[in-house]
Order: structure tokens, then C-alpha cells, then sequence
């Protein structure tokens, strides 16, 4: 099962690689990011996983738990803060896009006529 | 008691306060640097023959491990190096206070005084550190005299500073190398050391001793690295010249003296070659190599700046010979030439200067005829290449000699030929630019406008002109106070004023200048009994019946010494079609591509996911399976 | 090979396959699982953290394994715990971890504030995203679901520390009811949303300020804990909740008015 | 001093925050608040680096190995006193442009962005130090794209890619790590490293690299470097030529105790140092473009910090913190000198700088100084980095990495003098110098690099407690974690 959950984690993960480099299109590209990000998350979230363990709160029903009966807290703690950190870069990645298609009129990365370190 | 602490930190001042107050007052400035050279002379009088007197400043440098006070260490080669440069330089002063015309650039003095308080860190330190930071400061301060704010003069000084940054960065490596092996930075005691260790196991004293050499090498110009040479002589401020080719080419002479040589003579154990460890025999041979090509390559050349450059070359070259021997005899001539040629190459390189003052010339097909109008500056520019060429009478007569001496004592017959192939030659070009400068038909333009230098700018020269004769006639002046120094060599002769030994026999100058003076006098008789010469005009002589209008020639262009040596040129000319240049210009074009190309990387905008993963994936792969 | 775009796709997943490999060999396998598999939390430090026992217990720092003394009743109704929430997550986010959320936070805020100033700053009115104008309805339907979002957004943040949940779900949920108003044509005071970003932030910076002058360490908990299960049981993880849904839902609110302000 | 460690993170974030009240007020208020702040950061993270040998705080209470720690040695506090002098000079000295609309917006991001670079530098948790990283970078993202050109966009879009990829490569290191270790904390992870299998330390290792070397600018991960130069406001150059480069040279000087104990990876590092120097040197030979220059050597100067760092030893992290220093400084005059020579001329071509030295001798020799600095002459402080560094690859016998860095240098020393000397060309021109308070920071900071070029001894004692706070990385983790006990 473990097996099962790190691999289609990493698999997505190198999904969202692989998306980014052969993409051209910015749009795409942060959508790759995304995907990444996902895999990323789902690998953190499964690195405390475990089949027996239970929801990490402290309820009525459970008595007396020892810390092996939940499933470890701090990697879903990590994973809040990373997708949060994930929108962020993801909104100023579609504003910048923007910006860039409102200057270029293009949705991909080509250099300008004047390059090379002839442009001012 | 004055220190030499002091004194460098006095020059440091003294060039903040002139590059900071004193641009616009130019003639103020040299005076200031005047007064400071002739002060230092002083204080080096003072300090001549307290030898191991030293001092520590009171700054500690951590460098890793090594915990070191800087100081400075009075030694014989040292101060006479440093005296050298002060003298040459308050001599200079002389001539820049009447040469510093309004175009003349406004950075010289602080960069010199700076040059001045480097030299002395370099000649007087006590360990590499300084030395390392003298020596890289000579790189920068020349780059700014050498360029002047002139445009097209910046090409040339970049090559000097690339070959000062080459030099600068093979001695911070041999020193670490030093530093690391020994655990000190001492220069005195590493030298012990490193004779142990070359007696020892010559192969791990050989990396660090080659990048020493090959460093101080590249400062005297030595064949491959030659090329800075005549480019930076060409286009330094004519005033500065002198000190170029005087002073700044004996920095490597100096480094070589101070560390390489003892190490070499007495002890290399590596294999050895007619009685020389390989090492030395193979730089003696540089040596050669370097006075030889760079005497063809003074045939061709029609500047007279560079001309004289490629003299320049040529004679480091004898001194490097020279002191490669590792002989005490050798040392001497190396020693004895390089003190001689930084006089008499100094006073030509002066004479240039004035004629370039009068004339704003450097190019000689376009002088001639300037004996006339310019005669002290002719009769100094006559007597400096009597003895660049090294005949009788003048200083670098003995020198040489001294150098033959040297050569044949150690059987070295192959070298010796070379040698005068190398000395005859300079012969040849050196009285063909005398000739192309001052004698022949005088140019109309500088027939009206040309006088002779102000008086000011004639002191210099006319010390110059007392110094070569006297030295020349009683070379003991000279010898004579450097048996101290001569002593850390090894040698313990006695000198007298007027006889020189050499290996095979032992020269009296004044003899040699009585037979010389006779000599001219019965020339002189012979000239002034035979027929009476005429003028002719321009276009009379020379022609052999031609037409000069076929080719172009008018009287104003026309020059006698043009294409002069053609035969020889042409003789040499698959020498100089493999030339060094072209393989530096090669390699800075193809270096330019590969930037270019670097570049383009940089500039494709699509390709930073597929550098960044495989960054990745060679860390990665490279961490697991390597 | 000779169309570009497929020797890019070629190429590409030459490198994500090395990749993969390259991460699937070091990870390496142990008897068809993974190596390093199901791990217990007793062996990391969120095994302290499960056991609320932060100060008594003194990991082994060299041994593999170590396990903290469970020695503290930490079932529901238990006291003066030195952090009281039933929710370990939201604990550890809230206060083991403040830091983190601090910065998270700030990510956000940050995030934010440069999504405003890249968008081109034209006088656009709130007017919604879509060309027509909403029907009646929907008009005036959606300040009423809006009422219930940000209900169901601070209920979300006041129980973050008993039930799945918290500051950062809660802001998402208020900000959903923005974006409902502002969806159907309604306008939303954006200056006010500013303010409340602004004013949530100084609160943050408050609450840890207090616990560095009280209790000399910045963010440390200056609230009793109170009785394990209860509203009011755990001091600073409650108020950083709260806080922190309001920041969140402000700043997710800025982002979608500005993202829809109309273009001109 | 507990305190104030804190502060040196809250304050900024702080008046970040306070400037949103003032949005309506002049721009002199913000400026105000902004260097009041970072003024306050260089002087007090000053005296706590006089005056003590290690401070730890423990955020929130909770002790090291389960909480989140601040830790303020000799070395974070040299970092933090570096970047905040430059921050200040920055906030004082008009880098951040002052003529656009939404100020107080820039200066917010740039107020978050010094709180988390001191933050990178600070904390002693791997995860906040990411999480630090991404506040930095996601303002930087902004920063760079409000210069508002073609090359801005396309600076900025390049860096957030990589930075997004560098970044979820380096979140999946960190979780690997703390799957494995059970642990975040710097200096507990020091002590459990060795609980890692060696191929998935290597693994883990190298994905936590990917996000320190973008940082660093090391090759794979710079090709956004010239672009985003280029196209920055001249405030945000100087902030990715000094500030955050500086921090990831931190960081890396901070794992190195981890990183040792792999050769493999170093095996595998200095191969990519190497060619990172080599590439952004040569690079930059070629370039005409100014901002693009100093940006590759700024790539250039931080593959030799790692250079130094991977010679390891004593001698080689002392080298590695003085070439960041002295980098830092020196790249921040060249940016200010640079940007009073682009308003004056109105191009950023070094070629038409030509004769500049009349109009502006000042700036002119600042350039050369600073210039001469980084090629590592005497007299200036980065000598003695590279002279230390030289000393450190020799003694442990890295003789090809040596040999490149030498020659290296001289390309390096080409490029840099052969603008210096197109500056003191004389030349006719009209232009007259505009914008010459910005020569100001760049005097002070001349002054120190020459004070420290001439007297190294001034600086060398503390660097050498940051060397040793850097290398003995037991010591390190027994006080971060016995600190409360």
C-alpha cells in the first residue's frame, strides 16, 4: 500500500517535471507546477500515513492513546503551509503571465528581435 | 631613523593627495614627486650597509592558518633595486616637469608615486604576502599611466594588464604552494627550506619553482610572453617609457635573483646538462631565444618606441642567460647589465621622449636629419647606443663582456655564438634608427619648428651621458659597493675601479678606452683630411637613377631608412610569420565566440527546465553510481 | 526527430524517465515496500508533539528511536496542558509551528500585495466577470449565501482546534462568499477587505508580541489552556485561528475582486 | 538580545504592514519608516555580534528539536548585519524606484523581503527556512517584474519556473529528510543524518540543493539570471546581487557539516562549480550589456564561494564567508555606480560610458575600486578571499579547480578593467551627471572594502567565529539543542 501511495505520488510529481520542460506555453507550464506541487504534497502528507493509525484529534472515543494510534500530525501541518505557499506563487505567476501577454502579445517565452546583448 | 614602513605609506599619501587635489596643478605635482624620490635616495644612502636592519609593522594578517606580521627586511639586492628605482625616477622627474605639456595625461604622478610604493614593498619585504600585493598593484597603476584616457591606446595597456594579472595569479599559487609546504610565508627562510628540498626531492620543489619563474619571467618579457612589451612601450606617456623599460622589466630580473637562482645554483639535484641542472640550462636557452627573436623582430619595425622595446626585450634576455648560469661571474654580468641597462636604455628612451616632445613623432620613416637641429639630444641618443650595442668605452661594454666571460667559462660555446648573432644584430638596428632619427635629410616641416629641449629636460641626459661614460671607463664605481651583494652570491673577489675579471682573462677598461679614444681620433683625422663632403638635396642620392615618382615617393615621405633591412626581414621572414601574436590573437577571438555562444544559452528562454533537471540529475546519478 | 516539438517531448521524457529512475533506485525497495515505510510518529518529534509533553521530554539525540514519557493524561477534560487543542494539526500549525504560519502567512500577504500591483491599474468598477447583467434573482440571493459562508468560515475558524478545520479553511470559505457577491454582480468595499488584512496582520504581530513581552519568546502562549475538548481550551491556537481566518478571507477576497475587476 | 534576535525578523514584517496607513502620505514616510528599520537591524544585529558568542531563541516557547529556533552565532549574525547595511542603503538611498504609482505596495515587499532573508539566515529549521525562502522569493518574483520592460517579464517568469521547480524539488528533500530523520531542526539534523542510507541522503541532499544553488545562481539553475538583472529596478539588482545570493551562500556554508559527510556529492558539486564559473565568466567577457555583466559575475563570484566551500576545511569556509562578503559589498557599489551612470547617460551600454570619469570622477573610481575588488587585487577586501580560497584549494589538492580559478580570474580582471578603462577615456560629451546621491552608499561602502582591504585583522576575528560556529557542527547542535536546558 505504501509502495502503492509514494509511487503514484512521485509519478504525478514527475508528471508536473515533465510537463514543465516540454511546455512552452506559460499557462501550461504553471499548470504543470501545479501538478508538481500536488505530487510534492501527496508525497509529504503519505510519509505519516499508516493503515492503522487514526485521525490525529484527540476525541471522547479513543482513551487513552499512545502516539503510535494517530498518524503523524506534522507532515499535514507542512502540507497547509506548502499549499498556501502554492497559491501564492500560482497568483503571481497568472498576473505576471498576464502582464506578459498584455506587453508581448505572446503566450510563450521567445527572445526579442534584438538580443544577444544588443538590446538596451 | 627612517623607515621604509614609512616611506611606502608616505608614497601611498602622497598619491592620494595628488590624484585627489593636485589634477590641475601638474608642474606642483612633480615636484612633490621630486622631492619625494630625492628624499627616498637619501634615506637609502642612509640605510646602505646596515644590512638586516627590520622592521615589523604593527598590523597582523590571518591568513587560514598563517598569522603573520608584515615587515621589512633590508638586503643588498633589495636596496640596490630600490636605489635604482629612486634614482631613475628623480631623474625622470626632471625630464616630466618640462615634458608635461597640456595634452600630457594628468594621471601620471599619483599611479607612479603608487608604482614607487609598490617597487618598495616588493624590494624590501619580508614575506610573500606583501610581495604579492606589491606586485599586483604594479599591474593596475601602470594599466592607468600606460593608457593615459587615450582610446586607442587601451588595447595595448589591456595586454600589459593581462600579462601583470597572468603573472600576479602564478604567484599567488607558487607562494600557497610555499605556504602550505613550509607552514611560513618568510621569503628568507622558505629560501632555505626550498634548498633543502630541491637538493632532496628536486621533483616537489619543481611545480612551485616553474610557476616562480615562468611569473617573473612574464614581467621581463621573456620570449613567448614578449608581447606586451613593445605594445605597452608604444603607447605609454613618453615620459613614463624610460621607467618601463628601465625599471619595470628588472621587477622579474629582481624576483628571479631573490628566490629562484640561489635555489637553482645551489642546490637543483634534477638531471643535469652540461654541468647545468636542466632546469636553469633550459631558461638560459629562453634567455637566448627571447634576445634572438626579438632582435629580428626589431629589424622590421619602424616605430622607434617599439624599436626600442624589442632592444629591451633582447637585453632581458642576456641578463636572464646570464644569471641562469648560476655562476658567480654570471650573476655579476646579469647584475652589473641589468643596473647598466636600466641607465643607458632609460637615457634612449628619454632622447625618444624629447624628440617626440619636438617633433610628435614616433614613427621613423617620417624623421631624419634631427642631429642638426637637436644635438645634445643626438650626442646622448649616439653615446646610449654605443652602449646598448655594447662597444668599448660605455657601461654596457663590461657588462656584456662579463656575460661572454661568463658563457665561455662554462663551455656554453653554442650559446655564445647565439649570443653575438643576437648582439651583432642589435648593433644593426640600433644604428639604423640612429641613423633614421637623427642623420639623412631633415624634413622641412621639423626644418622650421624643431629646436633642441629645453635645459630642464636636459639635466637628465647629460647625467646620463657622465654616468654610462664613467661607468663604462671605471666600472668599479659600480662593483665596487655591490660586493655585498655580490657576497650573497658567493662571491668574495675584491673589485678595482678599472680592471673586471672574467673566467678567461680580465679586462682593463681604461686601456680599452685609451686604444677606443685613439681609434676615433685617427677616424676623426682620416674624415677631416680626405675629400669634403657636399650637400645634396633629397631627391639626388639613393635613387640610383630611378624615378621616385613611380612609387609614389615625394620628398616629404621619403626616408632612407625605409625597408632598410629588407634582405634580412625577408631572410627571417618564416620566424616572423609564426608569430607569437597571432597565436594570442587567435586564442582572444576564439575566446570571444565561446562567449558568445555561452550567451546564447542564456538568451533561449525555453531552455532553463531542461538545464535545471539535469543539474539535478547529475548531482543525483552522479552522487549514486559515481 | 526532425519536428522540434516532438524532439522536445522526446527529450523531455528522457530526462523525467532518468529522473524517476534516478529518485525510484535511491529510494531503493526492502521486500516489495519501500524503504523507509510506515514510520511510527514516536520515533520523529511529532511524537512529543502527539503527547503534549514538549517541556518534560528530552529526546535521545544520537539513538534511532526514542520515545517521550507518556506520563500525562491527555485525554478529553484534561488540564493545564501546555497545549490544550484536540486537534494536533491545527496545534502544531497554530503553535508548535507558529512560526511556519507566520511565514505562511506572509506568503500570502506578500502573494497578495504583488498580484495587486502586477495587474494593470485601470479604474475597473466590481462589476463581476461576466458581460451580462445577473438576473434578479441571483442578485439577491447571493448577499444571503454570503451570510451563510461567512458564518460557516468563522464557525470553521472558532473550532479549528477541536474539529478538521482552522484559520486557513475558514478564510478560504469566507473568501468563497466574495466570490459568490461579487460572481453575481454585487459590490464589495475592497478598502475594506485592505484594512482588515492590514489590521488581522498587526493582530498576528500582537498576539506574538505578547507572548514576547510576557513570556519572553515571541508567539509563545500567554492564554490559559484551559480543559482539553472545551471551546475555550487553548490559548494562543484559538486566537491565531480566528486571526488568521480573517486575514485569509481578506486577502483570498482582494485577490478575486481584483482578479475580476472588469478591464477596460 | 532575545529580544532583539526576534525583532530583527518582526520589525520589518511589522512596518510592512504599517505602511498600508500610509499609502495616501508622501514617499518620505515610507522611506522613513524603511530605513528607520533596517537601520536599527544593522545596528543592533552590530552590538549582538560584538558583544556575544551565541544566542538561541526558542520561538513560541518550545524547546529546539519540537519547536521552530532562531539561532544568532557568529556566523548568522555576520550575514544578518551584512544584509540589513545593504537593505538599509537600499531603503535610504532611493533603490526601490520612487516615481511609481502603489509605493507603499513596494515597499511592503520589500520590507517582507529583508524580513526573510534575515529570516533564512536565522532560523534554525529547515522547513521555515523554506517556507522563508518562498516569502523571499515570491516577493523578488514582483520586485523584479515591476521594472516593467520586456526582459522584467521574461526575467521574472524564468525565475518563478525554476524557482517553482528548484522549490518542490527542495520541499520533496525536505520531506524525504523528515520521513527519514524524523526531524527538521538544522541541528538535530546534523546529529541524525547518519541515520540515512547513503544513496538516499544523496538523494535527499541533492533535491535541498536544488533550492540553495538557485538561490546561488550556480549554473543549472541561473539561466534566469542575466534576464532578470537586466530587467529589475535598480533597488531589486542590488537585492538579488547582494542580499539574496548572500543568502544562499549562507546556506550552503551552514549545511556544510551535513554535505561533508557525502563525498560522493561533493564529487558531483565541484565539477558544477566549476562549470558554473567558467560559463558565467566567459559569459559576462562578451557581454555589453552592463546589469547583464554584473549579473553573470555575480553567478561567477558565487560558483567560487562554493568553490571555497567544497575546498572545505578551516581555511576554505573563511574564504568562502569573506568572498560573500566582499562580493556583496562590491556588487551593491557597482549597482549604485552603475545606476547614477544610467540616469546620467540614459543607457546601460558599458560602451557609452566612455569619458565618464570627467563628469563623474567619483563614480568612476568607485567603479574601479569596487571592480577591482571582485577580481580579488590587494588593497581591496576581496583579495584576501581569493588569496585564502587559492590557499584552500592548494592544500587539498584540488590543482585542476585551482588552475581554472586562476585563469579565471584573469578573464574575469579583463572584463571588469576594460570597463573601468573605457570609463577614464577621454572623450567629448554633453552629458551631465544626474542622480548623484546615489554615489553616497556607494562611498560608504567603498570605505570599508578599502578599511578591510588594507586591514584585514578589523574583520578577520569575527569571521574566524563564524568559521568556527560554521564548522564544528557538533558544537553547533549540542548548544542549539542543549541551549534551554
Amino acid at each position: 500500500m505504501f509502495t502503492i501511495l509514494y509511487t503514484i505520488s512521485l509519478v504525478l510529481a514527475l508528471i508536473g517535471i515533465f510537463g514543465m520542460i516540454s511546455q512552452k506555453n506559460l499557462i501550461k507550464i504553471l499548470i504543470s507546477l501545479n501538478i508538481l506541487e500536488t505530487g510534492v504534497n501527496l508525497f509529504l502528507v503519505t510519509a505519516g500515513w499508516s493503515a492503522e493509525a487514526k485521525v490525529p484529534i484527540i476525541t471522547g472515543k479513543l482513551g487513552l492513546p499512545a502516539a503510535v494510534n494517530f498518524v503523524d500530525p506534522l507532515p499535514q501541518a507542512l502540507v497547509l503551509t506548502s499549499i498556501v505557499i502554492g497559491l501564492g506563487i500560482t497568483a503571481v505567476a497568472l498576473a505576471l503571465i498576464l502582464r506578459y501577454y498584455r506587453k508581448t502579445g505572446s503566450l510563450t517565452l521567445e527572445p526579442s528581435e534584438f538580443q544577444a546583448g544588443g538590446e538596451r | 631613523m627612517i623607515s621604509i614602513g614609512a616611506m611606502i605609506i608616505l608614497a601611498v599619501v602622497l598619491a592620494l593627495i595628488t590624484r585627489v587635489f593636485l589634477m590641475k596643478h601638474k608642474l606642483l605635482s612633480w615636484v612633490l614627486f621630486s622631492a619625494y624620490t630625492a628624499f627616498s635616495v637619501f634615506v637609502l644612502l642612509k640605510l646602505y650597509g646596515n644590512w638586516n636592519y627590520f622592521e615589523t609593522m604593527n598590523l597582523s594578517y590571518l591568513v587560514g592558518r598563517i598569522n603573520m606580521r608584515p615587515g621589512f627586511l633590508n638586503k643588498p639586492l633589495g636596496w640596490f633595486f630600490s636605489f635604482f628605482v629612486m634614482a631613475m625616477s628623480f631623474l625622470n622627474s626632471f625630464f616630466s616637469m618640462g615634458f608635461s605639456k597640456s595634452s600630457h595625461s594628468r594621471n601620471i604622478v599619483p599611479h607612479w608615486l603608487m608604482i614607487l610604493a609598490a617597487s618598495l614593498t616588493v624590494f624590501f619585504t619580508k614575506d610573500w604576502l606583501l610581495f604579492i600585493i606589491g606586485w599586483e598593484t604594479l599591474g593596475w597603476a601602470s594599466f592607468f599611466i600606460i593608457m593615459g584616457g587615450k582610446q586607442k591606446k587601451y588595447k595595448d595597456s589591456m595586454s600589459y594588464y593581462f600579462f601583470s594579472l597572468v603573472s600576479g595569479m602564478l604567484l599567488i599559487a607558487a607562494v600557497w604552494m610555499i605556504g602550505i609546504k613550509f607552514r611560513t610565508l618568510n621569503i628568507h627562510t622558505t629560501t632555505r627550506s626550498m634548498i633543502i628540498l630541491a637538493k632532496n626531492t628536486p621533483w616537489q620543489a619543481f611545480p612551485t619553482l616553474l610557476m616562480l619563474t615562468l611569473s617573473f619571467l612574464i614581467k621581463s618579457g621573456a620570449y613567448p610572453f614578449h608581447i606586451w612589451a613593445p605594445r605597452a612601450h608604444k603607447s605609454a606617456p613618453a615620459d613614463f617609457s624610460p621607467f618601463i623599460s628601465g625599471i619595470m622589466i628588472k621587477f622579474g630580473i629582481f624576483g628571479l635573483l631573490l628566490y629562484v637562482i640561489p635555489i637553482v645554483s645551489k642546490g637543483y639535484a634534477g638531471y643535469s646538462i652540461f654541468g647545468m641542472p636542466v632546469f636553469a640550462w633550459v631558461f638560459s636557452w629562453l634567455g637566448i631565444i627571447t634576445s634572438a627573436i626579438a632582435t629580428v623582430l626589431a629589424f622590421s619595425e619602424n616605430d622607434a618606441k617599439r624599436l626600442m622595446a624589442y632592444s629591451s626585450v633582447a637585453n632581458a634576455g642576456y641578463i636572464i642567460t646570464a644569471i641562469f648560469l648560476g655562476t658567480a661571474l654570471g650573476i655579476k654580468g646579469g647584475l652589473l647589465h641589468a643596473f647598466n641597462h636600466m641607465i643607458f636604455k632609460a637615457v634612449i628612451f628619454m632622447t625618444i621622449a624629447a624628440v617626440v616632445y619636438r617633433t610628435g613623432e614616433t614613427d621613423m620613416n617620417k624623421m631624419g636629419g634631427l642631429a642638426y637641429k637637436m644635438p645634445i639630444t643626438f650626442m646622448t641618443f649616439l653615446l646610449g647606443i654605443i652602449a646598448a650595442a655594447g662597444i668599448a668605452p660605455m657601461n654596457g661594454f663590461v657588462s656584456k663582456w662579463m656575460i661572454y666571460q661568463a658563457l665561455l667559462g662554462q663551455k656554453h660555446y653554442f650559446m655564445t655564438v647565439a649570443m653575438f648573432f643576437a648582439s651583432t644584430g642589435a648593433f644593426l638596428y640600433l644604428y639604423r634608427a640612429l641613423h633614421a632619427i637623427f642623420l639623412g635629410q631633415i624634413r622641412e616641416v621639423h626644418e622650421r619648428e624643431v629646436k633642441e629641449v629645453p635645459f630642464l629636460m636636459q639635466i637628465p641626459m647629460w647625467i646620463g651621458m657622465i654616468l654610462m661614460f664613467g661607468l663604462g671607463v671605471f666600472p668599479g664605481y659600480l662593483l665596487r659597493p655591490m660586493m655585498p651583494l655580490m657576497k650573497t652570491f658567493g662571491s668574495s673577489i675584491s673589485e678595482s675601479l678599472n680592471v673586471v675579471q672574467g673566467s678567461v682573462g680580465s679586462l682593463n677598461t681604461l686601456f680599452s678606452t685609451v686604444i677606443f679614444i685613439l681609434g676615433v681620433v685617427i677616424a676623426a683625422a682620416i674624415f677631416f683630411l680626405s675629400a669634403k663632403t657636399h650637400k645634396t638635396p633629397m631627391m639626388d642620392n639613393y635613387t640610383s637613377g630611378e624615378d621616385p615618382e613611380e612609387w609614389n615617393v615625394t620628398p616629404n615621405k621619403y626616408q632612407f631608412s625605409y625597408g632598410f633591412y629588407e634582405p634580412i626581414t625577408k631572410m627571417f621572414s618564416w620566424a616572423l610569420k609564426r608569430s607569437v601574436d597571432k597565436a594570442y590573437f587567435k586564442a582572444s577571438y576564439i575566446l570571444k565566440i565561446i562567449g558568445r555562444e555561452i550567451n546564447m544559452i542564456f538568451t533561449d528562454h525555453n531552455n532553463w527546465g531542461y538545464a535545471a533537471l539535469l543539474g539535478l540529475l547529475a548531482m543525483i546519478i552522479g552522487g549514486l553510481f559515481l | 526527430m526532425s519536428n522540434p516539438r516532438i524532439s522536445r517531448y522526446i527529450f523531455s521524457l528522457i530526462l523525467t524517465v532518468l529522473l524517476g529512475y534516478a529518485v525510484f533506485a535511491a529510494l531503493g525497495t526492502q521486500g516489495g515496500t519501500l524503504r523507509f515505510g510506515p514510520h511510527s510518529p514516536a520515533s520523529r518529534i511529532s511524537g512529543a508533539m502527539i503527547e503534549k509533553n514538549i517541556e518534560g521530554a528530552r529526546p535521545n539525540l544520537t539513538a534511532k528511536n526514542h520515545t517521550g514519557p507518556s506520563n500525562v493524561n491527555f485525554a478529553p477534560g484534561s488540564k493545564g496542558l501546555e497545549n490544550g487543542a484536540a486537534n494536533i494539526v491545527s496545534s502544531i500549525v497554530a503553535d508548535y509551528r507558529s512560526f511556519d504560519t507566520f511565514g505562511e502567512v506572509l506568503v500570502l500577504f506578500a502573494a497578495v500585495t504583488g498580484f495587486m500591483l502586477l495587474l494593470p491599474d485601470k479604474k475597473g468598477k466590481n462589476k463581476g466577470v461576466t458581460s451580462e447583467a445577473p438576473n434578479f434573482v441571483l442578485a439577491k440571493a447571493a448577499p444571503i449565501v454570503f451570510a451563510f459562508a461567512m458564518i460557516t468560515g468563522v464557525y470553521i475558524s472558532f473550532n479549528g482546534h477541536l474539529t478538521p478545520g482552522g484559520g486557513f479553511a475558514g478564510g478560504a470559505v469566507i473568501a468563497t462568499g466574495i466570490l459568490i457577491l461579487v460572481l453575481s454582480g454585487n459590490e464589495f468595499n475592497s478598502q475594506l477587505l485592505s484594512l482588515t488584512e492590514t489590521i488581522a496582520g498587526l493582530l498576528f504581530l500582537a498576539v506574538g508580541a505578547a507572548g514576547l513581552v510576557l513570556k519572553g519568546n515571541f508567539l509563545q502562549n500567554v492564554i490559559p489552556t484551559g480543559v482539553l475538548g472545551y471551546i475555550f481550551s487553548s490559548g494562543i491556537v484559538l486566537a491565531l485561528n480566528l486571526i488568521i481566518g480573517l486575514k485569509v478571507g481578506a486577502e483570498l477576497g482582494s485577490l478575486i475582486l481584483a482578479g475580476g475587476k472588469k478591464e477596460i | 538580545m532575545n529580544t532583539y534576535l526576534t525583532l530583527l525578523i518582526i520589525l520589518p514584517v511589522f512596518a510592512a504592514f504599517l505602511m498600508y496607513f500610509f499609502r495616501k502620505a508622501d514617499n518620505w514616510v515610507n522611506i522613513a519608516i524603511m530605513s528607520f528599520v533596517t537601520l536599527f537591524g544593522t545596528v543592533s544585529s552590530l552590538v549582538m555580534l560584538f558583544s556575544q558568542g551565541m544566542e538561541v531563541v526558542a520561538l513560541g516557547g518550545w524547546k529546539p528539536p519540537y519547536g521552530i529556533v532562531l539561532v544568532g552565532d557568529q556566523l548568522s549574525l555576520i550575514f544578518v548585519a551584512l544584509i540589513y547595511l545593504i537593505a538599509y542603503l537600499i531603503a535610504q538611498f532611493g533603490g526601490i524606484e520612487r516615481t511609481k504609482t502603489n509605493d507603499h505596495k513596494s515597499g511592503a515587499l520589500f520590507m517582507l523581503l529583508t524580513a526573510a532573508a534575515a529570516g533564512m539566515i536565522l532560523t534554525g529549521d529547515l522547513f521555515n527556512f523554506f517556507v522563508f525562502m518562498e516569502l523571499a522569493a515570491i516577493s523578488s518574483y514582483v520586485l523584479i517584474a515591476k521594472g516593467g520592460c520586456r526582459s522584467s517579464y521574461t526575467g521574472a517568469l524564468k525565475y518563478i519556473f525554476t524557482g517553482g521547480l528548484a522549490s518542490m524539488l527542495m520541499l520533496l528533500g525536505i520531506g524525504i529528510l523528515y520521513n527519514t530523520t524524523g526531524t527538521l531542526n538544522i541541528a538535530h539534523l546534523m546529529v541524525r543524518i547518519g541515520l540515512v542510507g547513503d544513496s538516499l541522503r544523496w538523494l535527499a541532499l541533492g533535491l535541498v540543493l536544488c533550492g540553495i544553488l538557485l538561490k546561488m545562481e550556480v549554473f543549472p539553475f541561473n539561466l534566469w539570471v542575466p534576464e532578470s538583472y537586466k530587467g529589475a529596478p535598480a533597488g531589486m539588482k542590488i537585492v538579488l546581487g547582494s542580499i539574496l545570493s548572500t543568502v544562499g551562500g549562507y546556506a550552503l556554508i551552514r549545511l556544510y557539516p551535513i554535505l561533508i559527510q557525502n563525498p560522493g556529492l561533493i564529487k558531483m558539486l565541484l565539477p558544477l562549480a566549476l562549470l558554473s564559473l567558467i560559463l558565467a565568466e566567459l559569459a559576462a567577457y562578451r557581454e555589453k550589456h552592463i546589469n547583464r555583466l554584473l549579473g553573470y559575475s555575480s553567478a561567477g563570484q558565487m560558483a567560487l564561494v562554493m568553490l571555497a566551500i567544497l575546498f572545505g576545511g578551516r581555511i576554505g569556509i573563511y574564504a568562502a564567508i569573506f568572498i560573500v562578503i566582499a562580493h556583496a559589498m562590491a556588487k551593491a557599489v557597482l549597482f549604485f555606480v552603475g545606476a547614477h551612470f544610467k540616469e546620467s547617460t540614459g543607457s546601460s551600454m558599458w560602451e557609452s560610458y566612455r569619458g565618464l570619469s570627467k563628469i563623474s570622477p567619483i563614480g568612476a573610481a568607485l567603479f574601479t575600486i569596487a571592480a577591482l575588488s571582485l577580481t580579488g587585487i590587494p588593497g581591496m577586501m576581496g583579495f584576501w578571499g581569493k588569496l585564502s580560497m587559492i590557499g584552500a584549494g592548494l592544500a587539498s589538492a584540488k590543482y585542476f579547480s585551482i588552475a581554472i580559478i586562476l585563469i579565471i580570474t584573469i578573464v574575469e580582471g579583463v572584463y571588469f578593467l576594460r570597463i573601468s578603462g573605457t570609463l577614464y577615456q577621454s572623450t567629448e560629451s554633453d552629458v551631465k551627471a544626474k542622480a548623484s546621491y546615489l554615489l553616497i552608499p556607494a562611498v560608504i561602502l567603498v570605505l570599508i572594502i578599502v578599511l578591510v582591504g588594507f586591514w584585514p585583522g578589523c574583520i578577520s576575528k569575527i569571521i574566524n567565529g563564524g568559521v568556527s560556529a560554521a564548522e564544528r557542527s557538533s558544537e553547533y547542535a549540542k548548544l542549539v539543542l542543549d541551549y534551554l536546558l
